[in-house]
């Protein structure tokens, strides 16, 4: 497992932020790049502030059950030289990697959830690609459930088979920013369908 | 020599079997390719500066691949020829007796009373504080050198003073000691 | 996977060495494929610049749009070129080398406080761009110092650093380096017992080498704090943790 | 209390011994300055090496009771900026300090103590006042014990009331060079009064 991560993640001063301002900027940036490669190896789009990457649904369920997610496996953590990320500095990565725009709160609204989508792809890439699936599938002009977009067959193989839904609307912006995409939602104002041009 | 094409700016050293033609034919070329890569900076800033090092690294890669890279000593000697060639913009200086540099009239002095400006400004600044201060507007990498020889130079003429924090090297204003 | 949707995008990180893979099959066969597509571009670039080698030659427009694909696609161009089959010319192997070394150095230079061994240059930098040996990286370093950049080459236990910083070494952070050569890092015990430091001259001179970036704090050691040296990193690299 | 300092006090650069040898020196001789004016201002004649002034008599019972003295005021630790001088600085300061006979190890014969005889004003300065005090109160041609001209109802409102014995017969020294001053000891050697004339 750990043979995944790339030789600094065996390096034990990682574990404690850096006096040294220089040196702190490129930590922050290396935990950074770890957290994106592994949420991308794990096909994982969403982890927790405690470092876990976690299937959302799964998570919702032990909230509703037990209150609590059950304990998993966190990055943050290298059983192997026995040194952990304080939380402190937790808190100034994940603010990094929101700033930087890799991660959003999945409570994409209040920015309140202590779980984020992981964009280790930037949003427009990830933009890019969508439409490169319209025009690959010859759906532009016609009106794509998100479902069928992120789950739907003609999607499989693609890289963002499986994306949470509002990750996927997040990832549209920039096609709505440049008028080629039409969001329709339901009675509830939720959206359900996109239409590209 | 270096007309058939209309501009040229690369050189094949192959066409030159005479080296100090050769190295003339890369001064003009190093010259011109720093004034336009700079331009930016000395409109900005009034000035330009950079290690020789780094200005190698970037001569080489931007303008030499595919024609040969010239070599470290081929391009000091043609920097060192600038002056008479008539190349005036930029001069090589030794700042600090240590590192060798390309710059315009008074880089340094330029430099020196921006830096020592933020300085007042944010007293206690570090090296990345006063160099995200002074690229603002464009981060190169390549100034860090040029910057932290500047703060070398201001504390060996005692214009500024350090803080040394686990931080890193803070700086201040010399505000209490005669130089 | 899709291989049709690799797109340039694919190749955004060129840095990227990606993560030995050997817990993940899906991730080796990620990086078996982006690695063909690599090796298949680039051949296609070299077949490419082998061909139409005159015209790069010889207009500067096209030479420089050329390069700037390659940096767009995040192909070191330096990459396209090695030392058997050099395109333009053979005796520029040093030059080349000597750019990457400046570039490297730049590059790492807010890790390692301007400090980094022959062993990691050789072992982790060049691994990826050309093969080269000692000899070859020293005579090029000696190139470089022509240009007074302040770049030095020095000795810790038998060990070749290269020095890109301007600021020598004092003798006692020196002597530092040595005890880190062995275990990684120092400490304040570490260093009263081998070198009979008191504590107050070891944690000045710990204190002053964090502070200028040579050493990294790590403060869940247990009782004392340790003081890495970062060449540590890939110093004890397994070489079945990279791959090629 | 801090407001009893000179504005440099508050001047972070203060702590660090600067790399410039010419601001060094300076900044050496700032600290000497804080040095003298801060234990002229506390009346005191002592000072430890980690810059706490001290009753000497006090230090002496904290040291048979417990071993070490307790920990107090330091001159060379500034919290409000969070700056303190390295042992290795005030080393420097010390030696300084000791050189230009502005200080002395209250051990006088081994000089190994690490608590020191301030000098706020210079020995010869002492001298022409302690001079002046046996002008004034008649007493040139007496035997005066040390104990009298140190504590003594006489030497009120006088500048070296207070002044410890190994102090007050090192200040003597240039009386005694220029054979102005005869020293008497008892039978263990101890210098016990002095004659002036």
């Amino acid at each position: 497992m750990a043979s995944a991560f790339p030789p600094v993640y065996s390096f034990p001063p990682l574990y404690t932020p850096q006096p040294n301002a220089l040196i702190r900027e490129q930590q922050v940036s290396t935990w950074i790049d770890i957290i994106l490669q592994y949420c991308k190896s794990k096909d994982s789009w969403c982890m927790t502030f405690e470092g876990s990457v976690i299937d959302l649904s799964t998570l919702m369920i032990e909230i509703a059950t037990q209150g609590i997610p059950k304990e998993r496996e966190s990055i943050f953590k290298n059983n192997d030289i026995q040194r952990a990320v304080p939380q402190s500095f937790m808190e100034e990565i994940w603010k990094k990697l929101v700033s930087d725009g890799k991660a959003i709160s999945t409570d994409i609204k209040t920015k309140n959830s202590r779980t984020f989508y992981i964009f280790w792809k930037n949003v427009d890439s990830w933009a890019s690609l969508i439409l490169q699936w319209f025009e690959t599938t010859t759906k532009l002009n016609q009106v794509v459930t998100v479902y069928e977009l992120t789950q739907g067959d003609e999607s499989i193989g693609w890289e963002f088979y499986g994306m949470p839904e509002p990750m996927m609307i997040h990832c549209l912006k920039p096609l709505l920013a440049r008028n080629r995409a039409t969001l329709m939602k339901d009675e509830m104002g939720k959206v359900v369908a996109i239409k590209v041009v | 020599m270096n007309s058939k094409q209309v501009p040229s700016l690369i050189v094949d050293r192959d066409k030159f079997y005479n080296k100090n033609i050769f190295i003339e034919e890369i001064a003009r070329e190093i010259y011109e390719f720093a004034t336009s890569e700079f331009k930016d900076e000395q409109q900005r800033e009034g000035c330009v500066m950079i290690s020789l090092v780094d200005l190698y690294a970037m001569y080489n890669k931007a303008m030499r691949i595919g024609v040969g890279f010239v070599s470290p000593l081929e391009m000091r000697e043609a920097c060192e020829s600038f002056e008479r060639l008539g190349l005036t913009k930029l001069k090589l200086t030794k700042i600090n007796q240590r590192i060798l540099c390309l710059g315009s009239d008074n880089a340094l002095e330029i430099i020196k009373t921006k830096i020592v400006q933020i300085i007042e400004q944010f007293p206690g600044s570090h090296l990345l504080q006063i160099s995200k201060k002074l690229n603002e507007y464009s981060q190169s990498d390549w100034t860090i050198g040029v910057i932290t020889e500047v703060l070398q130079n201001c504390i060996d003429s005692g214009i500024l003073v350090v803080d040394e924090q686990l931080t890193g090297i803070l700086y201040y204003k010399n505000l209490f000691w005669h130089i | 996977m899709n291989h049709k949707k690799f797109g340039l995008a694919a190749f955004s990180n060129p840095n990227d060495k990606g993560y030995a893979d050997i817990g993940s099959n899906v991730l080796n066969k990620q990086n078996d494929e982006l690695n063909n597509q690599l090796q298949i571009f680039q051949k296609r670039l070299i077949e490419f610049a082998k061909k139409h080698n005159a015209e790069i030659k010889e207009n500067p427009e096209f030479r420089s749009k050329f390069i700037r694909m390659c940096s767009i696609i995040g192909i070191d161009p330096l990459q396209l070129f090695d030392k058997d089959k050099h395109l333009f010319n053979v005796e520029d192997f040093y030059y080349e080398i000597c750019v990457k070394i400046i570039e490297i150095c730049r590059k790492t230079k807010d890790v390692n406080g301007g400090i980094i061994s022959f062993d990691e240059l050789l072992n982790i930098y060049f691994k990826d761009i050309r093969k080269i040996n000692k000899e070859e990286l020293e005579k090029s370093i000696n190139m470089i110092k022509s240009l007074d950049g302040g770049f030095e080459i020095f000795e810790i236990r038998g060990i070749k650093f290269l020095r890109s910083v301007p600021n020598e070494l004092t003798s006692d952070q020196t002597k530092i380096l040595e005890i880190c050569s062995i275990l990684g890092y120092s400490s304040i015990s570490l260093l009263k017992a081998n070198l009979d430091w008191k504590t107050i001259r070891s944690r000045s001179v710990l204190k002053e080498m964090v502070s200028n970036g040579l050493l990294w704090v790590d403060e869940q050691a247990g009782n004392e704090t340790l003081y890495w040296d970062p060449s540590y990193i890939t110093r004890n690299m397994d070489t079945r943790n990279t791959h090629i």
